[in-house]
């Protein structure tokens, strides 16, 4: 009676379990693809990027300029 | 003349059960496999040292106190060792193979009927009353047939910690016989013409889509099996990590020697459960049997999958890169690029396994995290 | 039936309350600020995935014994991992600015009163019955203002571990705003003319005072301020690892695989504070609120002191060096370079803003160890 | 009246906190220019390296030798 | 009014006991070795700085939950560091010289002698009333003789850990002092000519002998010492991934991430051991001074033993590396060397020499077996 | 009374220990000596490398035309 039980939840298992990996995997199939569909949408209708061009700007002027400095600097120091 | 029977009594000689004596020479085994034939050495090698090191009669390394049971509670009961191996794996992994193909998730869902068969054959032969594994224990040794080390350690130590041993072995043992269990079964199920198929050859992927997959794969776990959250949690960061380009130096250290760190202690910790009295029971030679069958059903499975989608889709998939939905990342994808080309030189099916193959660790982990849910 | 029932309750999407949902929203914003706007990435990055995973519905990650509450209790709730941080951070830190114009200690000194305005603040909140801080949460939340993400993560750790989550989130967040915060208050509180002052050129140190320096820091800490030991002493092994030059392959690690091992698990673990319950209150916009008011007069206080000390010294100091007196190490320094090459484009300022720059970093640990001398 | 207190703790530890930051700090640069005249001074006094000839001397004279023998050695015993 | 009261009150000044004072100088002298002098820096740098950590009143670093108290619990108490850093000594060792000439093993069981000379050493002063050393502790002290670091902070974390702080710096000092100890004593026990005595140059070693040698001497340990297995364990693990060439992922992480993260919070571990209270005792004056007779006695031997062996052998060895039998690797190799070329300048002595040096290692180990089985 | 008892057991464990460590690595001599002795005879009867042909002959073959073709797909991949 009790090895019924074990053997029906065993299948129960593998029924549930087998066809939650395929409910799962499809669906990132159908999520993946939308969401590639939609990058590739977006990137197109933005040849050159485009993103965040404020703060970014400046990050890379203080880059530029403080590596520059920088490395003047630690030049000047070192020997210290 | 005292102390000289006190340090006799004390040699590992004396005190030496035969299973022990045993037990030491299944680990010299594993060192001759990981060193002279290559298998998996990275996690062999120290398993097999963690295994000598466990049975030294009288040392008690691998209990109370001693250091590699220490280590087995910090790293493995913790769960932590197995989640940062996978954050590893995460980080060295590349998707952009699936990404272009993303159907082939499905090939990496079929290979894990390996899983849920070894499963029931578990608690069959439990049935027939040849073996007495429990649910929990049957479930355990399926994920064997998932092919992904640090997933079946996980699930081992969440649901049958004694059997951890055997089933990291067999696990191991297995991802490394790869090249030997899969050809004949690959050979056997497809047509030498079927075999010969060229695939489509696979588009560019953008960084915004492999920066937006892992994040994407976690909010649809975190939706639908939270119990699979950890495992592919730590995947989906591992993997953000590379693929964002804006933390590479920790990405760096995850590839390096944040992962070789760990698989050094993760080794020596499941050598720990390679201990006499838990190993050497007639249900390890279940689980290697059991292990085993999981793996050629988890590669046929895959097989046939494709060639059932080859009967309805237009672009045809060459049936060899099923097998690799088993995961054992990069081995399978490489069998089947190995058998392809014995059917046609010319015909490379490296890339196009690799889809297969990743999702083959996400399916695995998707099974890993319905049975902890359910038997957890 | 049954089954699809329980598996279905188990969904996350099932379990998910209003709150979790908002809060995957938020690591994902934490994800986009550290990806896309490059926010800190190092640490909001690892701080964005611990929150999502913690707010995962029934997957429990962040409680009991799941592995983003295991690494809380492990590293942060024993302050392990911003003490290993900050001694990375002093593997990583020049003292030679500082050592040849130390006056510019006192810049790092009057900055630290962005710390104290904010704990008045909280306190005056909560008299108004606005908020509802203790003494403890609000010296948590002044230290904000120091700027310096190890020091707020191991305070908040030690006197309110309820905000820590949204006190990491906004300390590194406004450490990544720097660049917009400050600029716009520099220029208003000086002149043209001050920001064009060009400073002597400095001086070079030698070995050996940078070998003393970090010991003479720890002794006058020892004698007068010993709850500040922890964070400081670690900070200044780090830095004498660096400059003795005899033990160069432990400060290579330090510098790399350990501080990036750490960084990873600080993150994931601050992440796991970031839970719908503990974060969706009131309580946090105030601390987002009062963490911006600490930098602004943090950043102005650095000002004010360097034209103060000109109406006394004779070698006049560029005022805009004083902001740098906040920390944030090393975007403070640059900003403070770049507003000065605004008003006048060949007066390189970098280097002498490190002085005050690593200064704030002494001074918030000092600030650290009176909060916690007071209140722990 | 609680409040009040809380107030008055918060101005309390204001104040003491700012007084004992910039104690500690104008003494931190106090401390820190003495020792930078004292070290000044020593290196002035000494302008070639003193320190323990002794045993460096020896030190030194091994490693170049047994740099020498072990690259030696090791070429030796290489393809073992 | 209070509150300055207070403040004054919790200064380390105020609250500073002389011991305290003391040991702040002990440490700042530990640097100064480490530093200037260059004593075995990799440990007495962060020994040095712990011991200050450990010192400063009032800030409980190394008490209760101090993170130098974690450290020691985490790591020494558990004896992992120990036998990670011993990992990692292993994976940095080259068995290649002593397996050309394995008699030289016997040089390097005869400088064990000085650990036992040492044991009765202290045993005899308790006896005289000097001192109050128990047989456990005295064990302890004489495994400095061994000239092992990891092997001595093994044995007294085990046998007597209040006494761990004082032998680990004599252990390390020593080790640094090997070229100062040394050569006077190989001058006065071997006769000029003994010193110019030529060697038979060593045979090539196949790497076959170097992956089977550290399994057989895990095996024999296995048979014979279960105490000694977790050392020689560890050791002999390091030393199979280096030589086994098929995870050379994982012994470069050995030898470099690993083996830094962990030699560094050893030494704040051990730093916290020198806390003014225990470390200011008579005792710790007895500990240097046997320490030191350990050395001399370890030296001794190992030159006579050498002397004894070519009575009865025929391959004459020259007596000059028996000294390098005591370890301290490379060192007193080193010194072997050395001093055998004073005698004859072309007669290099250093590839002999590391024999009985890497002997002398797995000698140490054994008797610190058995001093941990018959103490334990 | 006490204290002979002391010295008699040091003196045990130190005849003990030294015998034990002698014992040890005389056994450790022979057995390594025994060992080199096997391995060159092995060595010597098989010159040319045996060992398991057919499985790393099979690994090899992977290998090399695995490595080629990753390279080649790496590239193509490239700038995806
Ligand atoms: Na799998
Ligand atoms: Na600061
Ligand atoms: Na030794």
């Amino acid at each position: 009676m009790e090895q019924v039980d074990l053997i029906t939840e065993a299948l129960n298992l593998t029924l549930f379990g087998m066809g939650f990996v395929f409910l799962f995997l499809t669906l990132l199939v159908f999520v993946t693809k939308l969401m590639s569909i939609i990058i590739q949408k977006i990137q197109d209708s933005t040849p050159v990027e485009a993103g965040a061009p404020h703060r970014d700007e400046m990050a890379d002027e203080l880059d530029e300029e403080a590596k520059f400095v920088i490395e003047q600097a630690i030049k000047m120091h070192r020997g210290a | 003349m005292e102390q000289l029977n006190m340090l006799w009594a004390n040699t590992g000689l004396q005190q030496m059960a035969w299973g022990q004596g045993l037990m030491l020479l299944v680990g010299m085994l594993l060192l001759y496999l990981a060193i002279v034939k290559k298998f998996e050495p990275l996690l062999l090698l120290p398993i097999g040292f963690g295994s000598i090191l466990a049975n030294i009669p009288g040392a008690g390394i691998a209990e109370g106190n001693g250091i590699l049971h220490i280590f087995y509670e910090v790293g493995i009961e913790s769960g932590a060792f197995p989640l940062i191996i996978f954050m590893g794996v995460g980080a060295l992994t590349d998707f952009g193979p699936l990404l272009a193909n993303p159907k082939t998730l499905l090939l990496g869902a079929a290979a894990q009927f390996g899983i849920f068969a070894t499963l029931l054959g578990a608690i069959g032969l439990s049935a027939m009353g040849i073996f007495d594994f429990s649910l929990n224990d049957a479930a355990a040794i399926g994920i064997i047939g998932g092919a992904d080390g640090p997933t079946s350690i996980y699930v081992a130590s969440k649901l049958a910690p004694d059997l951890l041993g055997a089933i990291a072995v067999a696990s191991y043992s297995y991802m490394a016989l790869v090249p030997l269990i899969q050809p004949p079964i690959m050979r056997a199920l497809t047509t030498k013409k079927e075999r010969q198929i060229k695939m489509v050859q696979l588009r560019e992927v953008s960084t915004a889509e492999k920066i937006i997959f892992p994040v994407m794969l976690l909010m649809l776990v975190a939706l639908l099996l939270p119990d699979a959250a950890p495992l592919l949690g730590m995947f989906a960061f591992g993997n953000l990590m590379k693929e964002s380009g804006v933390v590479d130096r920790l990405s760096d250290t995850t590839q390096n020697a944040l992962i070789n760190i760990v698989t050094i202690f993760l080794g020596l910790a499941v050598g720990s459960k390679l201990m006499a009295d838990k190993f050497l029971q007639p249900e390890t030679l279940g689980i290697l049997v059991l292990g085993m069958v999981a793996f050629a059903i988890g590669t046929a499975c895959g097989l046939l999958m494709a060639k059932l989608m080859n009967a309805f889709g237009k672009n045809k998939i060459n049936p060899l890169i099923g097998s690799a939905g088993v995961s054992a990342v990069p081995m399978a994808a490489r069998v089947s690029n190995k058998v392809g080309l014995e059917a046609d030189p010319h015909n490379f099916l490296l890339m196009h396994a690799m889809g297969p193959n990743v999702a083959g660790v996400i399916g695995s982990a998707i099974a890993a995290g319905i049975m902890i849910q359910f038997l957890g």
